[in-house]
């Protein structure tokens, strides 16, 4: 690495510890003007903690931090944002009652003599929507968008401030690849103006597109940088890793589930007005069956209606039995597990230990006579978290301080738990590491050899395409097509789910 | 028309003899009659007495929630012509038409000597008191006046007990501090009540008397009863109620009454 | 949908707004108003108006201050201690001959003083404030009690009780306080960066923290301005009583956050206007002076309040949902 | 880290792990005890410990019932009226001369009945628990009033009495009923799938919608469980007076709450502990117990009692932040 002068941000040797836990052991770093740098590492890397630390949201314990030559130890995000530093956080972190327009613009609204002016506000928050390309209005209150798009206002909200390094921490886990797109975009156009960009995402394909530099970390420890050019994603996977992986998408274990054999799940005309018509699709045991489409297509829905949580009309049919479900607990008495896309707010108990999120929807199972069977409750737990190798100090550990991809494993680990005979998965890897990712469709797969049958929605088409024995492809909450995976092409799926057929 | 009443309360059992008392009176002499309770906040009471003025009563009778704090109540009823007579709690400050009520001051200078005679002139008294009430703070200072002439009494504790539940547990704390304890004054019924309970749950049945003051018939009943209730002073709340009201109906009458109309508190040691 | 969090955006379609925001709360007050004048007819006269907002006065004003505390996810208990303090420190001002400036001062450098107390509590000690200001509601009404030993204070130094007694172009004093106070409280809050930073705050702490927010700044300003409210709410009391009462405003903390989630404000932070917090306190007083009206038993006022604060909930959480 | 929402686990090092967890409270108990020990002779006795329990009997069985609503994230201001309702049940019951049993039976199932009013009001009509319960608070307490017109009633049944004056096994019966609740409570809280649904809806309502927890029956069960607590509460009280008062309990809320939040239970919901709470009431009822035995005047109790509390909970959580 010659060309010094480009170098904008140099860390070396920060170290970052909460109590007992350390979140960063050693940690170094050199960002360069008018590149993308990304940082790849296994869930509970750091990688977080340190964008932080970055952002003067947390002080580092230890270590040389240089951002343009001076030091930088920023103890506010107003004074990170004023020595040019921007950041989009990994979690979102809006106000759902404000509008987008005052969320962007929080604590720098147009304002004189600290009276706000609404309408610049809105003028100003525009301008920068429609800079960046967003499909967002202003207006919008936040508690009324989509996950997606709350992600895109968490990304102007960043962009918001003009930094000369811009960070992005996982900003791609939510959005489907149309928003990506526009995303990259952004991206591009900020390299071109010079801009050092530092970004974080577990998607190998995106990483291989957009990087300059790429730096490896592994618990908190500097691993290496390389250059794209220079490298290859199996490289990649095998330095975060540490070991090699051949194959992403382990194949099918056993024989495919037999067409003739009777469905265990069957739905017909499922219908929610106003957010999906006429689902129909059959599911045999041993199954998986994917569900493809744009975000807002309409698949959590129809996921949430079959589960219960949503009233829909329509016959549903569970072993050839007609079944109406009312409830989550009818739901899982029925043998249903539901994984939710949206972790946080309908998937764990952030406050609560790994043990008691891990049984929670699986309570009866723990019971006798009312009371809890502690220390059944205790084998499950440590057997999940062996199982799906979540990175925590015990079962014990509050989950709300694990990491991003290890609370997702987290909910897995609760629906595992329950032991159901048809598991719903609502982006079950959204923000999970290559190296996880592959535990859990490992554990699918198993899960489905054992005669489990599988919805699987996702927004990531090779996951799809990877996994499923069928695909079913939704938009404007129809289906446009089921079909067996062998007669599907990625531009065939895409076709669908934009609705241009 | 008619008569408008502000009482202080209406969760003691004093304060509602007074109100049966004046509405049977006023609907023996048939006068339109309201009551409202300011529940002890001085502020509700001036409130309610402005919805008075607005529905123009002709007399207001109101037992202040506090002696100089009803003033801005009575000045407003007054300037709206409507006259005022203050029953068991007198108003500082300002002139009202004509006040009914106990002599407090008295009462406790009588309990003081009844609580003399039954202790022989000798021995350690606890109080309970309620410092934020007017017609209560005459009572203890009466009460100590009266204890003067009683040298070789001593007062040992004196503690703060409002409703009955904190009568109990300050009666009961002052007996665990103070094992020698004979004697014991309740500013009110519910006070004096309570410290018998905790007398007898402390075993010292033997040793402590009670006096207590208002002279309700649950109280009255005690003392006829419990030999550690020895005696209540004893107020009139029916008299004052029914006064009240033939005052009202004498003013609208045109009719002229006494300024001060005292009713002189008994007491009442059983049969 | 609209802003729940956000006042009506200005312009024609103001009332419009209002009514949509409101609708549940305002036809509350608009049918409680409209079957007291059936039932009495004195009850709609400008005399009876100016009676209901001068008794709702205090109780409107605190609300006031309590809305910003609860829009953070806080609460503030100690209020009504704090409304007796301002009363006593005025009378004890007075008492000493300093004449009407000093004493107004300093009972609202007490009222602030009070609530920096709490908020310093809350904010550097990171205690919760439930608990922080159940405890400073028994020290202040402790340390309102010092001075006199629990009795009343007379203060009757004519400009304090002019306050509470006169009146301005034909409007009681009183009213054009809580008018100006609304007006102020709204404007700051719907219109100011440090308004916005309130809702920021009270929705989402860790959002605020990440956006820069010195969030406890934030939160002893707004315990001060809470204390500062009380403060004013004690000087009118104790102007309309001519005296400084020990167990003033005993109680009206309930009263005050009742005031304000009628209003809509959330007690989770981050949802709540200073108009539906006056609408809130309109509908308490109105309901007491109606039934004052009507001559209802006092224990049956009790019940009707229970049961028409509960109406009125429910009819604006049913046009909410209804909207959404 | 330790699981702050769980009671600590079993076994020898129980007592280790008690310290741990409440080491904050726990010392400030222990401080207070030692101060006025130092202080008054007659303090540590056995006579005063059995009093300090019978007065606390009644904050402490309230709070244990506060505890499970503000687990769930919800508030029960109406426990005190609930206290003066049942005694009144009582009173009214044994007065009719039905006797002791049925007496019994009725109050306890007016306590149930009444807080299955605020739960249904809570759950199915989702209004927000604290305006529900300010309400029921004015309602319950009017009609209280009704039957007596704010008088007392006098219960005189021996069986009735006996409950607060006598003793089983030299321990007064008001002592066992606290221990049984306070066992009671604890396993049903810590060791059961009820308990642990509580915990999960309190921690976050919304997963436990997904989990197939029916949030709505333990919402309703709970606010149950609050009012047969204040029931319990107001039948010891109403025997220890011997009568029903109209204005029992009356702010008792306050002290509940203050002993649930002083014991950790957080007002957010889904941490706390019932062992907490016992710890927090009894802070509470030393308190006053002492101060009476020192005489210490009324006003400066006040003060004396809110400073502890703001010192016990500041240790608490300092304590507790050291922990990590
Ligand atoms: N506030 C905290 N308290 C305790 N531990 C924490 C805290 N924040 C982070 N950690 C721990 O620090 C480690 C690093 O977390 P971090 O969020 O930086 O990971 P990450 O690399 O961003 O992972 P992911 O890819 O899943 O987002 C994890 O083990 C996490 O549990
Ligand atoms: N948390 C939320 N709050 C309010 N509305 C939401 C929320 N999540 C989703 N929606 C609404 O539901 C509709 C569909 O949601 P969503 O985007 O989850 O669709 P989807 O088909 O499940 O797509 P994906 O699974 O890719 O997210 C959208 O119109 C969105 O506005
Ligand atoms: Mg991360
Ligand atoms: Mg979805």
């Amino acid at each position: 690495m010659a060309e010094n002068d480009d170098v904008i941000l140099h860390l070396t040797g920060v170290r970052k510890t909460f109590g007992p836990i350390v979140a960063l052991k050693n940690m170094n770093l050199t960002v360069r003007a008018g590149r993308v740098h990304t940082i790849l590492g296994e869930n509970g890397a750091g990688k977080s903690t340190l964008m932080k630390i970055l952002a003067g949201v947390q002080l580092p314990t230890e270590g040389e931090i240089r951002l343009g030559g001076e030091d930088y130890y920023p103890r506010t995000p107003q004074e990170a944002a004023a020595r040019g530093l921007a950041i989009v956080f990994q979690e979102l972190s809006l106000c759902n009652n404000l509008s987008v327009a005052a969320n962007i613009l929080a604590t720098r609204e147009p304002s004189r003599m600290g009276f706000i002016s609404e309408r610049k506000l809105l003028a100003r928050a525009r301008a920068l929507i429609e800079e960046l390309g967003l499909p967002v209005d202003v207006n919008a209150r936040v508690a009324d968008l989509s996950i997606a798009q709350r992600q895109l206002v968490e990304i102007a909200k960043g962009l918001s401030h003009d930094g000369r390094v811009v960070i992005f921490d996982e900003p791609t886990s939510s959005l489907s690849d149309s928003e990506a797109e526009i995303l990259f975009d952004i991206i591009g156009r900020l390299k071109a103006q010079g801009k050092a960009i530092i970004y974080i995402s577990h998607r190998m394909e995106e990483i291989m597109r957009l990087s300059d530099d790429i730096t490896v970390v592994r618990d908190g420890e500097y691993v290496t940088t390389v250059k794209k050019e220079e490298t290859t994603i199996e490289e990649l996977i095998a330095l975060m890793v540490g070991r090699r992986m051949e194959e992403i998408y382990p194949p099918r274990l056993g024989p495919a589930p037999d067409p003739a054999m009777p469905p265990v799940l069957k739905v017909e005309g499922l219908t929610r007005p106003g957010a999906f018509r006429d689902a129909s699709f059959e599911l045999r045991p041993g199954e998986i069956l994917g569900f493809f489409g744009l975000i807002g297509a309409g698949r959590s829905e129809v996921m949430g209606a079959l589960f219960g949580m949503l009233a829909a009309e329509g016959r549903v049919e569970i072993d050839g039995k007609p079944v109406t479900i009312r409830s989550a607990a009818e739901a899982i008495a029925h043998g249903i597990g539901f994984v939710t896309e949206n972790r946080k707010e309908q998937g764990l108990v952030l406050l609560h230990s790994l043990r008691q999120n891990i049984s929670m929807a699986a309570l009866p199972r723990y019971s006798a006579k009312g009371f809890l069977r502690a220390r059944a409750e205790r084998e499950t737990a440590h057997a999940e978290v062996d199982r799906l190798a979540i990175r925590t100090g015990s079962i014990e550990t509050v989950t709300g301080t694990l990491s991003g991809g290890n609370q997702q494993k987290v909910v897995l680990a609760k629906w595992l738990a329950t032991k159901p005979r048809i598991l719903i998965l609502d982006e079950p890897t959204r923000g999970v590491d290559v190296g996880a990712k592959f535990e859990i469709y490992r554990i699918i797969r198993q899960l489905a050899a054992e005669g489990t049958a599988i919805l699987l929605v996702s927004s990531e088409l090779p996951e799809v395409l990877g996994l499923s024995d069928r695909v079913v492809i939704m938009s404007e909450g129809r289906m446009r097509e089921a079909a067996a995976r062998d007669t599907l092409t990625p531009e065939r799926v895409m076709t669908f789910a934009t609705g241009q057929f | 028309e008619g008569i408008g009443a502000s009482l202080l309360t209406q969760q003691h059992p004093f304060y509602i003899e007074i109100a049966k008392a004046m509405e049977a009176e006023a609907q023996a002499q048939g006068v339109p009659l309201e009551i409202a309770i300011a529940n002890q906040d001085l502020s509700k009471q001036l409130a309610d007495v402005e919805d008075f003025i607005v529905k123009g009563v002709d007399v207001l009778v109101i037992s202040p929630v506090d002696s100089q704090g009803a003033l801005p109540a009575i000045m407003k009823a007054q300037q709206a012509g409507i006259k005022v007579i203050t029953v068991d709690v007198p108003a500082q400050g300002v002139e009202v038409t004509s006040y009914i009520g106990t002599d407090n001051y008295a009462g406790g200078v009588k309990a003081a000597e009844l609580m003399g005679a039954e202790l022989g002139g000798a021995g350690k008294v606890a109080i309970i008191d309620y410092p934020t009430v007017q017609s209560v703070v005459a009572r203890i200072d009466g009460f100590k006046k009266g204890l003067e002439a009683f040298p070789e009494m001593e007062i040992v504790a004196q503690q703060t007990g409002i409703t009955r539940a904190e009568a109990l547990a300050a009666a009961q704390n002052m007996l665990q501090a103070n094992p020698d304890v004979t004697g014991i004054f309740g500013f009110g019924d519910d006070a004096a009540l309570a410290a018998a309970v905790a007398v007898k749950a402390a075993g010292l049945q033997e040793q402590v008397k009670v006096i207590g003051f208002d002279g309700m018939e649950e109280a009255r009943n005690a003392v006829d009863s419990d030999p550690v209730m020895v005696g209540v002073i004893q107020q009139f709340p029916d008299q004052m109620g029914k006064m009240a009201v033939d005052t009202a109906v004498k003013l609208i009458a045109g009719e002229e009454v006494p300024v001060d109309q005292p009713i002189v508190p008994g007491v009442y040691t059983g049969k | 949908m609209t802003d729940t969090a956000q006042p009506p955006q200005a312009g024609h379609s103001y009332l419009k707004s209002l009514i949509r925001q409101y609708g549940g709360i305002f036809l509350s007050l608009v049918v409680l108003c409209v079957v007291f004048s059936l039932t009495n007819d004195r009850f709609l006269s400008v005399a009876n108006f100016t009676n209901i907002l001068q008794q709702v006065a205090v109780i409107a004003i605190t609300a006031f201050g309590m809305t910003w505390v609860i829009l953070l996810g806080e609460i503030d208990l100690s209020v009504g201690s704090i409304i007796a303090v301002a009363g006593m420190v005025g009378a004890q001002v007075i008492g000493l001959g300093w004449g009407f400036a000093p004493a107004l001062t300093l009972t609202l450098a007490a009222g602030a003083l009070l609530g920096l107390f709490n908020g310093v509590l809350t904010a550097k000690l990171l205690l919760p404030s439930f608990i922080v200001t159940v405890a400073t509601m028994s020290i202040y009404r402790g340390l309102v009690s010092l001075p006199t030993g629990g009795a009343p204070e007379m203060n009757m130094d004519p400009t304090w009780i002019a306050i509470g007694a006169n009146s301005f172009l034909g409007v009681p004093i009183i009213i054009w306080i809580v008018a100006v106070l609304f007006v102020v409280n709204h404007v700051l809050l719907a219109h100011t960066t440090f308004g916005r930073k309130t809702y920021l705050t009270g929705g989402n702490r860790e959002a605020a923290l990440y956006s820069g927010i010195n969030v406890n700044a934030i939160k002893i300003k707004i315990f001060m301005i809470s204390g500062l409210m009380a403060a004013i709410s004690g000087i009118l009391l104790s102007s309309r009583l001519y005296s400084a009462q020990t167990n003033a405003g005993l109680s009206y903390e309930l009263d005050a956050i009742a005031a304000a989630v009628l209003g809509g404000t959330s007690l989770s932070g981050g949802v709540g206007t200073m108009v539906g917090t006056l609408i809130g306190a309109l509908i308490i007083g109105v309901l007491n002076n109606g039934m004052n009206m009507l001559s209802v038993p006092y224990f049956y006022q009790l019940i009707v309040k229970g049961l028409v604060i509960l109406v009125a909930v429910y009819l604006d959480v049913r046009s909410k949902q209804r909207q959404g």
